[in-house]
């Protein structure tokens, strides 16, 4: 058979996101696969060595645009490390309160474009409508629909409005309401079990050669969780859970993702409950002068893909000297991705890739 | 280990449960048929209450994207604490983050909740933001707005939305607290009140400063306040020491008794305690305990030109100064035993120690200024002389004479600055039990509180009393509001609105003061000319009387062909020109004599303004 | 824990300088031609997962600074251990001028990606490295975009403030 | 009654059907795309007013630039606009494409997209949300209806200018130019 380039380039209906891969492809069989991200490169690290610690933190959630928050929480949590700022129980409860809505909102998004991707476009509707209702909380709670840049250094930057708390359980409760429909339509089904069942197969031993973290690693039966192996913000105040399973394909990354929905949403309403009083932000110095004393640190949190990673580097400037995000889409997209893609056919680039939970601006940053 | 979780295969029929979404009711809104509200903290387009609104220019330094510039606002005219400046928008830039709303010190920057612009034209996107109270023209009422035609030029009015919340904002809107003596601990004695920042306090109050320069332009010498904070907070003294000295000499006197113009011109003083600008001058001043080594001055080689100054208050001692490093050669001439002037004689020892003056005079002396004490110009020394020896002469007499109410039989009563003066640097006067001070301005407050401690402490553990008495009422006290604070504090019994009528005197010793009720204090014009009611009387008790009621300088020793033509204001004040010359050449005067407002750094400025007119004319000239 | 290893990698590598700033993490800082050795052992010494690996410019001492951060999976599968929260930060400086480094993708495979991403940003060689061809950017740079010297605000205002607008001549 | 006068009459209903069936190609070129599946699934539905995405430019005609613009991805941007087929429309969505937005200073995104794409209509917003785009469909079918969406026309007149700067920025364009630079008959065109 002839051996053919085919270039899954950024305008493509199985592509969610700008991101390209080029198919060396012998029939329908791929074999040999090479990523070509970029198109979304904003030299993030470079521009936030020209900007003072407060103004690089509302350009810091535009990392990753399904996910601002957890970028904003590693962000906080690397200042106050080098700055040695202390943050208030309640700034704790709320971060976690605030970061588990937005681990709900971005598995609602994958779910939207994984379940797009394999034709399931009623489930995709449900997981869009939620998502919205999500970002209806977000707008109420931060001012912005979907960059909030809420979580700065030293707290976060407002309290709950009177009658947040409510709301909350009333949305949650409404979504929880349709989880049986979403099983029935889409996780119990058996045309995604045929579809999904061996898809992007990968053994524990190759994620963990392949740095892959979070879901994927997950999936291959490795209870591998961030805010378990370094707890942050409260989630050591709350007991739950980690979901694992055991096959490590397509299928078992997507139920993964479903049980941690519902264990985020159980969690939340834990976490509503013994919630202090008290305030939820302590000051940080004048914005102008504010200097973070020299040194280096390594921060990371668990975001909805993976493991967030935030290498800081500072020298006693008003600005940060050196920054490097290890985001968990990077090598779920530049390694896994093309290992997993050699020998799979064209129809299953797409699903491999968005059960991979790979975002294009997370790679390029 | 778990059991394994086997992958339940599913069945093909459970999708047909969905079905019953049929029945449901559709979730689209019918948007925009029904309107859907953004929520009350929505970050939509910004809002600006000019009116509230100081052009400080904090929200274009703070803003990442910088899509904030200060725009030029000719409408509005700048006054202390205010410039005409007022923040441009340009949403090609801003991502609605909301920082410039938290760094706003007068909160008058915030978000609206409207958020829709839609336009081919890309320079409709830049825009000056007002809000409903000043713009009715583009804020419409929730009748004429309609969702199709709104832009940057029709939106809603009253539709606030992420609003500057002072627990969240990028300031710190309270002052570090200064260690003081506490009141009825500090008015048994003379010791300073003011204790002053040690280095953590003076660090911690000066990042506060956001270096919008306000201050600089409130200041009437326009020292370059926001760089000797930031030299402080960086840690470098002598460098902070170097930025002062370029337009003040004097730190150690004005970090103590300035009227601080800058701190009400502060903009954080809107919603919070502003920057203490003047105890971070003072603590500049006394953490470096030899000015020398600092600031490496330099006089320029001499040009044997020579300088009279007659008088070494504030005015007179920046003069020599300025000149001095000019290469002139400068005398002064004063009639009390040290430097100082006014300030010598005047601001009481708990509030301006002889030290922190001399400290700064002796610099000055060092730098080559040749001070004559004790040599008051017209008896020691004749004027005539003067103008015949020195090539220019700078007049800072100041105001020396204290005024009087000229009330029935007042000679019974004491002046003020005779009072001041013989308590600070004389030997002191026997005070009364009950003190009546005529008087509501700072140097009554002063006499008061000094009174206050001399009873205290030449009648101990007896209960003694200080009384004031003042024209004008609560609001019009020409005295600074914590001067009134600090001294009701003490205990002084206030007597506002009430005017001085006649002395009661029996069998030669003072029983106490008529007094009767101010009906205004002003006429029309704004002049002091004060109206009473005449059948409403006071008498208020007391066996001494001290009379504060304003000073007037005194021109004696001036000849009278000269002194005619030396001309003067509507007000009684010298003219000058813009060199600070007097209508007499060679002759320069500035300072109390000169300005309307009464204070040291008005003289300084003066001072500065006429060093580089004799240094230009005797260059030139 | 941390004591011991510290000891057995002073045992077995000299030239290190080791500190221990905070419980939870180890940084180390040794001379570029016995880094790999020192990874392989660290990768044998249970930490398994490299999560990053960056680089850092010192202009003014005229270095490149590369930093491994490792951390490991978990030990035994399904507990999670204390072991997992220490990270390991491995520096090491090369000279800024024509500045090359070996490839660890033998050791860790997926320092494959990150090491493109370093050549063509900072213009770090590493030999041995399979495929060092250009990542993300589209454009070439003389100066790569995110070394110290190359003032990417300048750069804006020669390359893309000189392109003019284009004028609709008005029919 | 003139000649113009049936001529308009002739062209209202194809003016009207183009209008009310804007199909949007589906390219997620920036940030500002995490608002477009809100806007055409159940919540917010766009397809009342007529938008449905579809797969290639050949039977798009309306081009949603969402969010800032990499040099990268001005390239396909352009093959893609290129490829779209007349009367097309293009709406510049948030700030970034503006005037740079948050990325002014990045030495690899594009400042003002209206130097190398004609630009129809622009969204103020960071990033705009769904209701803004709703209300940005009705405003560009007024611009249709008065002729002012010609965005198309301007780039066929102003080729070469277009051209250029694509070149400036993009260095050497590995496609032929879309009209031919040298002859200038095609002006006439409807």
């Amino acid at each position: 058979m002839r051996e053919l380039e085919l270039y899954f380039g950024p305008q493509h209906l199985g592509m969610v996101g700008n991101f390209s891969i080029t198919l060396k492809v012998e029939g329908d069989r791929i074999l040999e696969a090479q990523a070509n991200p970029g198109y979304l490169h904003r030299g993030f690290e470079k521009l936030m060595e020209y900007r003072t610690w407060i103004q690089n933190f509302p350009l810091v959630c535009r990392i990753n645009v399904v996910e601002p928050d957890h970028i904003e929480m590693i962000y906080a949590m690397a200042v106050e490390k080098l700055a040695q700022i202390e943050v208030p129980e309640r700034a704790h409860f709320v971060r976690s309160i605030y970061l588990e809505l937005a681990r709900v909102g971005s598995h609602l998004f994958g779910l939207w474009a994984y379940a797009n991707m394999l034709g399931f476009d009623t489930v995709a509707q449900w997981a869009m409508y939620h998502r919205d209702l999500i970002l209806d909380l977000f707008e109420e709670l931060t001012g912005g629909r979907v960059y909030h840049i809420y979580i700065w250094p030293g707290g976060v930057r407002r309290d709950f409005p009177p009658g947040f708390k409510d709301k909350i359980v009333n949305t949650l409760h409404s979504i929880g309401g349709c989880v049986p429909d979403y099983d029935s339509t889409f996780f119990n089904n058996r045309l995604f079990y045929e579809r999904a069942n061996g898809i992007g197969q990968l053994t524990r031993e190759q994620a963990k050669q392949w740095g892959a973290t979070g879901q994927t690693l997950r999936a291959t039966g490795m209870k591998f969780d961030i805010r378990k192996v370094e707890p942050y913000a409260a989630y050591d105040k709350v007991d739950w859970d980690v979901p694992v399973r055991e096959d490590g394909d397509a299928y078992s990354r997507v139920w993964v993702i479903r049980d941690e929905m519902i264990e985020s949403v159980h969690m939340i309403f834990k976490l509503l409950d013994d919630m202090p009083e008290g305030p939820v932000y302590n000051r940080i110095p004048n914005p102008f002068k504010w200097k973070v004393p020299k040194g280096d640190a390594y921060v990371r949190c668990e975001s909805s893909r993976g493991e967030l990673g935030l290498y800081m580097v500072s020298n006693g400037e008003d600005k940060p000297y050196r920054v490097h995000f290890r985001t968990p889409s990077y090598p779920n997209g530049l390694i896994t991705l093309e290992k997993l893609l050699e020998n799979a056919s064209i129809a299953d680039v797409g699903n491999i890739m968005i059960s991979l939970y790979v975002v294009a601006p997370e790679i390029d940053r | 280990m778990k059991e394994k979780t086997t992958n339940k295969k599913g069945s093909i029929l459970s999708p047909f449960k969905a079905v019953n979404y049929l029945f449901k009711k559709p979730r689209t809104l019918r948007y925009p048929f029904e309107p859907k509200e953004p929520a009350l903290r929505y970050r939509g387009f910004h809002l600006n209450d000019w009116e509230k609104c100081t052009g400080c220019g904090n929200c274009a330094d703070i803003c990442p994207n910088e899509a904030v510039t200060m725009v030029e606002i000719p409408e509005i005219e700048p006054k202390p604490g205010e410039k005409n400046e007022r923040p441009k928008l340009d949403y090609g830039r801003c991502c609605f983050c909301g920082l410039c709303v938290d760094i706003c010190p007068p909160g008058s920057l915030r978000l609206s909740r409207d958020y829709f612009h839609i336009h081919f034209d890309t320079n409709t996107f830049t825009f000056t933001p007002k809000d409903e109270k000043t713009d009715k023209e583009h804020f419409l009422g929730s009748k004429q707005y309609s969702i199709l035609k709104a832009s940057l030029a029709h939106r809603k009015e009253n539709y606030e939305g992420f609003v500057s919340d002072i627990d969240y904002s990028l300031f710190e809107p309270q002052r570090v607290s200064m260690p003081e003596v506490s009141p009825d601990e500090r008015k048994l004695s003379f010791i300073e009140q003011v204790i002053g920042y040690n280095k953590e306090e003076a660090k911690a109050e000066a990042s506060r400063c956001l270096e919008c320069k306000l201050c600089e332009e409130a200041c009437p010498a326009h020292l370059k306040i926001s760089d000797y904070i930031r030299a402080i907070y960086e840690d470098k003294p002598g460098e902070s020491l170097k930025k002062i000295f370029e337009d003040n000499p004097i730190p150690s006197i004005c970090g103590r008794i300035c009227m601080k113009h800058c701190e009400a011109a502060c903009s954080l003083s809107i919603r919070g305690e502003p920057v203490a600008v003047r105890w971070l001058k003072r603590f500049v001043a006394d953490s470096i305990k030899d000015y020398e080594t600092a600031l490496e001055l330099q006089t320029a080689e001499p040009t044997n030109k020579k300088i009279a100054v007659i008088g070494a208050g504030p005015g007179g001692l920046s003069l020599a100064y300025f000149l001095t490093l000019k290469g002139h050669k400068v005398v002064v001439f004063d009639s009390l035993p040290g430097g100082g002037g006014m300030v010598r004689i005047g601001p009481p020892l708990y509030r301006l120690p002889i030290e922190a003056i001399d400290k700064d005079v002796d610099h000055i002396a060092s730098l080559g200024v040749e001070f004559r004490f004790n040599t008051t110009v017209g008896k020691d020394i004749l004027f005539e002389d003067i103008l015949k020896e020195y090539d220019a002469i700078y007049l800072g007499i100041g105001t020396t004479v204290s005024y009087s109410t000229k009330v029935k039989n007042i000679s019974e009563a004491h002046l003020a600055l005779p009072f001041l003066q013989e308590n600070k640097i004389g030997s002191g006067t026997k005070v009364g039990k009950e003190i009546i001070v005529i008087g509501g301005g700072n140097v009554a407050m002063d006499v008061a509180r000094e009174a206050l401690r001399l009873q205290h402490m030449q009648y101990p553990g007896e209960n003694v009393i200080t009384k004031t008495v003042s024209l004008e009422d609560w609001d019009q006290m020409p005295a600074t509001e914590d001067e009134i604070e600090e001294a009701k504090a003490e205990g002084i019994q206030f007597n506002p609105g009430w005017g001085p009528k006649e002395v009661k005197i029996e069998n030669d010793t003072i029983k106490g003061l008529l007094c009767v009720k101010v009906k205004s204090v002003f006429d029309e014009q704004g002049r002091f000319s004060p109206t009473f009611y005449e059948e409403k009387k006071m008498f208020l008790d007391g066996d001494m009387i001290i009379e504060a009621i304003g000073q007037a300088p005194n021109f004696s020793f001036i000849p009278k062909k000269l002194f005619n033509k030396l001309e003067f204001t509507p007000n009684r004040k010298v003219k000058v020109d813009e060199n600070g010359m007097t209508t007499i050449p060679a002759l320069f005067a500035g300072g109390d004599i000169v300005n309307l407002n009464l204070d040291a750094v008005t003289a300084i400025a003066d001072a500065k303004v006429a060093a580089e007119g004799i240094h230009k004319m005797l260059c030139e000239g | 824990m941390n004591k011991s290893l510290k000891e057995k990698l002073e045992s077995t590598f000299k030239g290190l300088r080791i500190a221990v700033p905070e419980e939870s993490r180890i940084a180390v800082s040794a001379e570029s031609d016995n880094v790999l050795a020192i990874l392989r052992f660290l990768k044998d010494a249970g930490f398994n997962h490299l999560a990053l690996l960056s680089a850092v410019d010192w202009i003014e001492d005229n270095v490149f600074e590369l930093c491994f951060i490792l951390t490991s999976y978990m030990q035994n599968d399904d507990e999670v251990t204390g072991r997992q929260s220490l990270h390991i930060i491995l520096k090491t400086k090369i000279p800024r001028k024509e500045p090359q480094f070996k490839t660890a993708t033998g050791i860790f495979p997926n320092a494959e990606p990150y090491e493109r991403e370093i050549h063509e940003l900072f213009g770090i060689k590493f030999e041995g490295h399979k495929r060092l061809i250009p990542l993300l950017l589209e454009r070439n740079y003389e100066i790569p975009p995110f070394r110290k010297d190359f003032d990417t605000r300048k750069y804006v205002k020669e390359v893309f403030d000189k392109i003019p607008s284009v004028e609709i001549e008005e029919k | 009654m003139d000649r113009n006068q049936i001529t308009k009459w002739l062209k209202a209903p194809a003016k009207m059907a183009n209008k009310y069936s804007l199909h949007v190609i589906y390219f997620c070129t920036g940030c500002g795309i995490i608002e477009i599946p809100p806007v055409i699934t159940s919540r917010w539905d766009a397809e009342r007013f007529g938008i449905i995405p579809v797969a290639t430019p050949r039977q798009a005609n309306l081009f949603l630039i969402t969010g800032y613009v990499s040099v990268k991805t001005l390239r396909p941007i352009i093959r893609t606009y290129e490829q779209m087929l007349e009367p097309k429309y293009v709406i510049g969505f948030g700030s970034c494409p503006i005037n740079g937005g948050m990325y002014w200073d990045s030495y690899n995104t594009i400042k003002h997209l209206d130097k190398y794409i004609p630009i129809d209509g622009w969204i103020a917003g960071c990033m705009p949300r769904p209701e803004a785009i709703i209300i940005a469909v009705t405003h560009l079918w007024t611009l249709i209806d008065k002729e002012m969406a010609n965005g198309y026309k301007k780039y066929r007149e102003n080729y070469e200018a277009y051209r250029k700067n694509q070149e400036m920025a993009l260095g050497e364009l590995d496609w032929p130019p879309l009209f031919s630079v040298s002859d200038k008959s095609r002006g006439n065109v409807q």
